[in-house]
């Protein structure tokens, strides 16, 4: 029986301003299948992806679907032609309820009241088919990420999407999260629905997909049956060289103790505790990974540590000495440098250029500035090193922050902050939307740090990463640390410690 | 292929495509002109040449134009910090009673150039206390910067309408207005500079407060690009989060911005009051304060941007008067509505005709690839 | 009793004042609450008021004036769309060259047709929109309390007056419980979530910014032949601009927006009534301090009780795809 | 001789239906008559203004008449740069060979309006609406007051401002709600001293079935059988002398202070107000004239002293 696949894209080639991002693209996804897209950062499979979804048109090719070829005016014609979409960075309407972003654009008649009552249903029947749980009247800024990604599938779910593409959906889930969603992407696939899955994760790849493309700047260099692949190769073609997927770290050697929590209590802004008494300590010269699911005070946790948010209570100590106000540019002054969780809100500003965000933060250095002036050469000289020790691409000092794809935003944060030499380090979610090459890479320099012996505190999401970095793992569960494990702890135990099951 | 972000070259980007939208602004304006029953071409030439085509003219045009460029760097200024500072009307109105004061009390004693630096000093105070309200407002309790400064230049009229009528008019005088200040008190005419193109300034009151305009343009942008409080301020107006996360301090940046901003508003009082009309009047600035949210915005908030928008608009305030002297039936309204035009065309419709010149541009360019 | 009269002066002052701002501050919301900020609500106050104006004149009828104040405000509303949402230039650089235009072109065409300096004839009592006495009102005059406040505030607006207060619940049904309202919530808030639900952002904040115009007539028509019998010279004064605050004022929400314009025009009104009036203990005040007063007070109610605002997330910003 | 007239205009416009429509209409009435064009021109702020002056002054204007006080420093210059050139101040005064000052006795006009609207008056209330709070206006309310006081001692004259920027002389709306404050607490007659806002006061009296008193131009013919009477200042007579006075080499500089004796102030008697004007308050009237004209009552002149005396 021949088919004809779901989607066949032929010649796609699309341009922004000067950047080439698709370039004559040929991709031909089965239906029925789980259909991988991998690339480096910048790669352009999002804007595959959107242009298969209607919301960027192609400078030139043809999109078939079924077999036939299509017109994708608008997501209009999208969502008709049965494609559903989750996209990289969410496309919910932050101030509405579940219920009513579901409902945008398929509202069922010019009057609410009617299309609320049958969406009700609708959501209920997906909950039970495929475990999509959420509750229909929560508002979306106050649901955490994970449960956000799951508003977004349940949009295209209730669009009666055919096709669904899904832009890197597992960067912001746990494990356990992250096998639920395959779990609900393999129900779909055994319905007859084809899914089309970015991501940067190899090991999700050769778990779920079933056939896999990869994409190089721009271009779509090879398609593989995943069968018929390693995780090596991948890479390989990825990259365009051979990657180490191992960190190498010899043993920790760990020296004075350098941060020091006591009891401490943090509230977000709407005044709910969410770390909760916690304590611990952080020694020179090793990596202590905070693990949790997101939404367990992580990030608070972090953002007090740094300065950012105040402490309802209790004490930090930083190289002995308590710290009483809440100051950023202080704790820096001390030798404490962060890498935020989010790059595209705290650790840049998208709108400068390039060398104006590597000196974020420490614009106050004598390295940077002279009296109250900026020392605009320095600081261009400085990007420029950065850019060529952390291999930034389009190098240059000079281009707009928001002109980099995420992975070389993130660089130039992680660059920023390590490049100080601190004595402490703070990094939330150092590789989220990283690709692999990049990966490779700041893991490495994070382990360098720790063996200069530095202190890090870092935390992610990744349980891969957090077991492939720290010395000591603490596990945090709705703003308690419930347990602190080493670094050989088992992926099960910490997954379990994670859900609040066992300590 | 969508347009928006293919790159032009500065000079079609900042020169060409304002000058075309220009064009058309005028001809909209000229249509209307004929509609009226006068001929648009003849009031046209009228215009340029009232506003540039003698050393009086000019003067009067750079006049006009030393107004708003102190207006237009207010807006701009807080506009680089994430403020909208709608109260630069209100702050130029303060400034005005800082720098009468200076004037009042100095200028039977000393020459204006011992005055001036201490005018500019309160003339700055008193427009950034003007300001500094609406500022702590903001930094403190998080009160809307835009109501606040609306507000201010609310309170601010009555205030000095009662200074004016009850305490510093003169008795015997029905001008709520100060006296007329002694030579001390008055900003010395740039009849040399006008020398120096071989022309003379005539009675246009184009005064040394240009050149502080000039020098004020000059330190803003050295603010805003080379100092450490410029890139605090630009952060925190792009990102407040990353302003956060650098240890920018909030309410210090954004009270500092806006007596910075208020200042500069202030400083504008030196132009009509002492460079001017050596008094202090009510109702001086004139809406100046509005207008220079328009040069700000059409200046790209750049220093450089705002002297040159703010020329255009002293071109039309001058040309405009030259026009409606000679042109009865085109009065004062017509210039709004020229004004209007043009703030529509250049600043609201700069990208209407974007697109098109990229396709000109990048048909001319093949071209010249290709052979 | 004597109080009590002054109380009831005052109240059907407020209202007569709240009127132009809840219309106008409603347009505000529609436009704003869709993303796009509209600094121009003065000038299309003040061409509606010119319009309408016009037309009662010429026809002798108000409705037909409300009619073409409603035209001539969405035309500029169009411009606005135009500038705004098709040329993604700056929303309030355009709102400013429409307060500009406008002031400029009502005046040039008022005195090219009338040759009055830029005003409109005065409009006969059948050109304006009356007062409408409500059944009852003078049979129920005497009853204490109820009577007076009945007779007098309640009763003896104009058709207009009672229409912003229905405009007031309907905005709050069209915006909560329609369609059209969830998706212009949803524009102004995320564009990127309703284009990719398939939803023109472009046609939707169309809409939105028409219905600022829509009702910005109602404004103007108010203005000139509700209020007034003519147009004058930039007679909207600044209701731009206060309804504008209004609106930040009630955090771009329609019931308390009708509240903060009550209560902007209620400090209007008591000011206007406190001047020249001794206080106690102070002896009498100069007039300048009971005309700063309201925006005094409205910094004092910022500072102390409303904390922060935060206007629609993408408001102000033109929606593009590419960056 | 053949003269080149032009007039300079306050800030208020040409068309305000008073003041400025006033000298307007002077110097048409002067065009009609001898057909003799004039220039004029409508500045919109002080810069405008002196440049204005200075450009008829040099373009061979002459004479040049500045209508507003607003204008009284730049013509101090302008006249002094202009020997040869004739000017006319109106409202202000300015001691200079080649300045013919005209200032008006608003106190004296205002006054007889105070008596008829203390005797129209039902309630024993009456009011004021004002610009904004400028010493001229104040002058305006006290001559008011004291004639009101003089017919009736017990009057009450409730009194309001209208704004403190450019836009009081230009906001009907508000002048409308202040007039229908006033009429709220027991005002049945109200003055409007206020430009272009007493068109909104003058309508709400009308709408209210109350009087109003207009101000500069004879407005009574807005609204026919509301408006009492009009404190008329003859900025026309003051225009029309003065391109007279040229055309025929009769120009004098120095000071005229036209109040009720010169006929230069009054209050304005027509059809449109006959049937509100009784015989009583006629008398009353013309006593009043009379008694000011001999100087056995002399009216307050607020700008001497900036007080405005109570009794
Ligand atoms: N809207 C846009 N405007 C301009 N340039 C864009 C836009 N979107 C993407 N680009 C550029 O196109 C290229 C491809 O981007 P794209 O987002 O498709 O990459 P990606 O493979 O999804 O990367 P990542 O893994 O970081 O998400 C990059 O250079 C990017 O900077
Ligand atoms: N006329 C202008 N209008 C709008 N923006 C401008 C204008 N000129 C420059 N800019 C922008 O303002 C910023 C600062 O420009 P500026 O010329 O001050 O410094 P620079 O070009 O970075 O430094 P340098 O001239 O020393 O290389 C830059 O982002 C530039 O793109
Ligand atoms: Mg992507
Ligand atoms: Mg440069």
């Amino acid at each position: 029986m021949s088919q004809s696949p779901a989607i066949e894209l032929v010649g796609i080639d699309k341009k922004f301003g000067t950047v080439h991002a698709n370039k004559d693209i040929n991709l031909t996804v089965a239906k029925g299948t789980i259909h991988g897209i991998i690339g480096e950062n910048g790669a352009g499979k999002s804007t595959l992806m959107s242009i298969i979804y209607g919301f960027y048109h192609a400078d030139s090719g043809e999109i078939r679907v079924n077999g036939t070829p299509v017109v994708i005016r608008d997501s209009q014609a999208a969502i008709a032609t049965g494609i559903g979409m989750v996209h990289q960075h969410f496309m919910l309407v932050e101030n509405f309820t579940v219920l009513e972003n579901v409902m945008l654009g398929v509202e069922g008649g010019a009057l609410l009241a009617r299309g609320v009552a049958s969406a009700r249903t609708e959501l209920k029947r997906l909950e039970t088919d495929y475990g999509l749980e959420v509750d229909p009247d929560a508002v979306i800024e106050e649901l955490p990420v994970g449960l956000q990604q799951r508003v977004e599938i349940l949009k295209a779910m209730y669009r009666g999407a055919e096709i669904l593409i899904l832009d890197e959906p597992t960067g912001v889930l746990t494990p356990a999260e992250a096998d639920h969603l395959f779990r609900i992407l393999r129900v779909l696939r055994d319905q007859g629905k084809t899914v089309i899955l970015i991501t940067h994760k190899l090991r999700e790849i050769m778990a779920i997909t079933d056939t896999v493309s990869v994409m190089r700047r721009g271009e779509m260099v090879a398609t593989r049956k995943t069968s018929e692949t390693t995780v090596e190769e991948l890479a390989e073609l990825m990259v365009g060289r051979r990657v180490l997927l191992r960190v190498e770290k010899g043993p920790a050697n760990p020296g004075d103790f350098v941060l020091s929590v006591r009891n401490l209590t943090v509230k977000d802004s709407r005044g709910v505790v969410m770390v909760d008494n916690v304590s611990f300590d952080v020694r020179a010269g090793e990596i202590v990974g905070i693990a949790g699911v997101a939404g367990n005070g992580q990030s608070e946790l972090l953002e007090a540590l740094a300065g950012i948010r105040k402490p309802a209570s209790g004490e930090i100590l930083l190289n002995g000495k308590t710290i009483d106000k809440v100051d950023p540019a202080l704790l820096r002054s001390l030798g404490l440098a962060h890498i935020p969780e989010d790059r595209h809100h705290m650790g840049l500003v998208l709108k400068f250029e390039e060398y104006e965000n590597s000196v974020l933060g420490y614009h106050h250095d004598p390295a940077y500035s002279r009296g109250p002036f900026l020392n605009l050469d320095a600081m261009r000289k400085d990007a420029e090193d950065k850019i060529k020790k952390y291999d930034i691409r389009p190098p240059n000092a000079r281009l707009r922050t928001a002109n980099f794809s995420g992975g070389n935003q993130q660089k130039i944060v992680v660059a920023r902050e390590i490049e100080r030499d601190p004595k402490m380090l703070l990094i939330g979610q150092p590789t989220r939307g990283v690709d692999i090459g990049a990966i490779e890479f700041i893991h490495r320099r994070i382990i360098e740090m720790r063996d200069a012996g530095k202190a890090i505190l870092l935390v992610s999401v990744e349980l891969d990463e957090i077991r492939a970095l720290s010395d000591r793992i603490l596990v945090m569960f709705a703003g308690h640390v419930v347990g602190e494990k080493t670094a050989d702890a088992g992926e099960q135990t910490l997954g379990l410690m994670m859900a609040g099951i066992a300590a | 292929m969508s347009t928006a972000s293919v790159p032009l070259p500065n000079w079609i980007t900042y020169v060409l495509i304002p000058l075309v939208n220009l064009v058309l602004a005028f001809l909209v304006s000229g249509f209307v002109v004929w509609l009226i029953g006068e001929n648009p071409i003849d009031a046209l030439v009228l215009l340029v040449q009232g506003a540039l085509g003698n050393g009086e003219g000019i003067g009067f045009t750079l006049f006009y134009a030393t107004s708003f460029i102190f207006t237009g760097l207010s807006v701009a200024v807080a506009v680089h910090a994430g403020l909208f500072n709608i109260g630069s009307e209100g702050q130029a109105y303060l400034g005005g009673l800082g720098c009468a004061l200076v004037a009042l009390a100095l200028d039977h004693y000393v020459p204006w150039y011992v005055t001036m630096p201490f005018a500019i000093v309160g003339a700055a105070i008193f427009g950034a206390a003007w300001a500094f309200v609406p500022a702590w407002l903001q930094a403190k309790r998080g009160s809307h910067i835009v109501i606040t400064t609306i507000m201010f230049n609310f309170i601010g009229a009555p205030l000095m309408v009662y200074l004016l009528a009850h305490v510093l008019i003169v008795p015997g005088k029905m001008a709520p207005e100060t006296r007329t200040f002694l030579e001390g008190g008055q900003l010395p005419k740039l009849d040399w500079l006008m020398a120096m193109f071989d022309t003379t300034i005539g009675s246009a009151p184009l005064n040394v407060s240009f050149l502080i305009a000039l020098v004020m343009a000059f330190l803003v942008w050295l603010l805003i690009w080379r100092t450490k409080l410029g890139y605090e301020m630009r952060t925190l107006g792009l990102s407040p989060t990353a302003a956060v996360y650098a240890g920018i301090p909030y309410a210090r940046t954004v009270i500092i911005a806006m007596l910075i901003s208020g200042g500069l508003a202030g400083m504008m009082a030196l132009n009509p009051v002492m460079g001017s009309s050596a008094r202090l009047q009510v109702e001086f600035v004139g809406g100046a304060g509005y207008v220079g949210i328009a040069v700000a915005l059409m200046g790209r908030n750049h220093p450089f941007g705002i002297i040159l928008a703010a020329i255009l608009f002293g071109v039309l305030y001058q040309g405009g008067d030259a026009v409606s002297f000679d042109m009865p039936e085109i009065n004062r309204n017509m210039i709004l509505m020229i004004q209007g035009l043009v703030i529509l065309f250049v600043g609201a419709l700069e990208f209407m005709l974007r697109p098109t010149f990229v396709r000109i541009y990048q048909t001319l360019a093949g071209a010249r690839a290709v052979s | 009793m004597m109080y009590y009269d002054t109380l009831i002066s005052i109240l059907g002052s407020t209202i007569r004042l709240s009127i132009p701002l809840i219309f106008t501050a409603l347009a505000g919301l529609f436009s704003e609450r869709a993303g796009v900020f509209d600094i121009g609500l003065e000038g299309k106050m003040l061409g509606g008021a010119f319009a309408a104006a016009t037309v009662a004149y010429l026809t002798g009828s108000p409705w037909l004036g409300l009619l073409a104040a409603i035209g001539t405000s969405v035309a500029f509303s169009a411009l606005h769309g135009f500038a705004s949402i098709t040329n993604r230039g700056n929303q309030i650089i355009s709102g400013v060259a429409i307060n500009f235009l406008v002031a400029g072109l009502t005046v040039v065409l008022g005195q090219a047709w009338f040759s009055q300096g830029g005003r409109t004839p005065q409009l006969g009592a059948e050109a304006r929109f009356g007062a409408i006495i409500l059944p009852g009102a003078e049979s129920l005059r005497s009853v204490p309390i109820i009577g007076p406040l009945y007779a007098n505030v309640i009763s003896g607006n104009n058709a207009l007056t009672y229409l912003a207060f229905v405009a007031v619940p309907l905005s709050w049904w069209i915006l909560y419980r329609t369609r059209f309202g969830l998706r212009l919530r949803a524009v102004g808030e995320n564009p990127g979530a309703v284009d990719t639900a398939g939803i023109s952002v472009t046609w939707l904040r169309y809409r939105a910014v028409l219905c600022a115009g829509f009702l910005c007539g109602f404004s103007g028509a108010y203005l000139s032949t509700a209020q007034s019998a003519a147009f004058i010279e930039n007679m909207s004064a600044g209701k731009g601009y206060i309804a504008l605050a209004a609106l930040i004022f009630a955090k771009w929400k329609p019931v308390p927006v009708m509240f903060a314009c009550l209560l902007f025009g209620f400090l209007d009104a008591f000011a206007n009534f406190m001047q020249g009036k001794a206080v106690p203990f102070i002896g009498e005040v100069p007039v300048q301090f009971f005309q700063a007063l309201p925006y005094v007070l409205t910094c004092i109610l910022l500072a102390g009780f409303i904390g922060v605002a935060h206007p629609p997330k993408a408001g102000g910003v033109p929606y593009t795809k590419e960056r | 001789a053949d003269i080149k007239p032009a007039i300079v205009y306050g800030t208020g416009g040409k068309f305000d239906k008073s003041f400025n429509e006033s000298a307007y209409n002077g110097a048409e009435k002067f065009k009609k008559e001898t057909g003799i064009a004039y220039r004029d021109f409508e500045p919109t702020g002080d810069t405008q203004g002196e440049q204005a002056l200075r450009n008829f002054a040099s373009k061979g204007f002459n004479p040049v008449i500045a209508v507003s006080f607003a204008w009284t420093s730049a013509l101090q210059k302008v006249a002094a740069e202009f020997p040869k050139t004739k000017f006319v101040l109106i409202d202000d005064s300015l001691d200079l060979p080649n300045v013919r000052s005209v200032k008006y006795k608003e106190n004296e006009g205002s006054y007889v309006a105070g008596i008829m609207a203390a005797m129209a008056s039902k309630t024993g209330k009456i009011g004021f609406v004002g610009g904004m709070d400028i010493p001229l206006i104040r002058k305006f309310e006290c001559g008011y007051e004291q004639g009101a006081r003089a017919a009736n001692p017990k009057i009450e004259v409730l009194q309001n401002m209208t704004g403190t920027t450019d836009s009081a002389w230009n906001d009907p709306v508000r002048g409308g709600e202040l007039a229908k404050n006033q009429i709220d607490q027991g005002a049945d007659v109200v003055y409007a001293a206020a430009g272009a806002t007493g068109l909104g006061v003058l309508q709400t009296a009308a709408d209210n079935k109350k009087l109003s008193v207009g101000v500069d131009s004879n407005q009574n013919y807005l609204h026919p059988g509301s408006v009492l009477t009009s404190v008329v200042k003859r900025v026309d007579l003051a225009v029309y002398d003065a391109f007279s006075d040229a055309k025929n080499g009769k120009f004098t500089a120095g000071t005229q202070e036209l109040g009720l004796k010169e006929d230069g102030v009054g209050a304005a008697m027509d059809d449109n107000n006959k049937s509100l004007v009784t015989p009583e308050m006629k008398a009353a009237v013309d006593k009043a004239k009379a008694d000011v004209i001999s100087g056995a009552v002399k009216v307050h002149d607020y700008t001497t002293d900036n007080t405005c005396p109570k009794s």
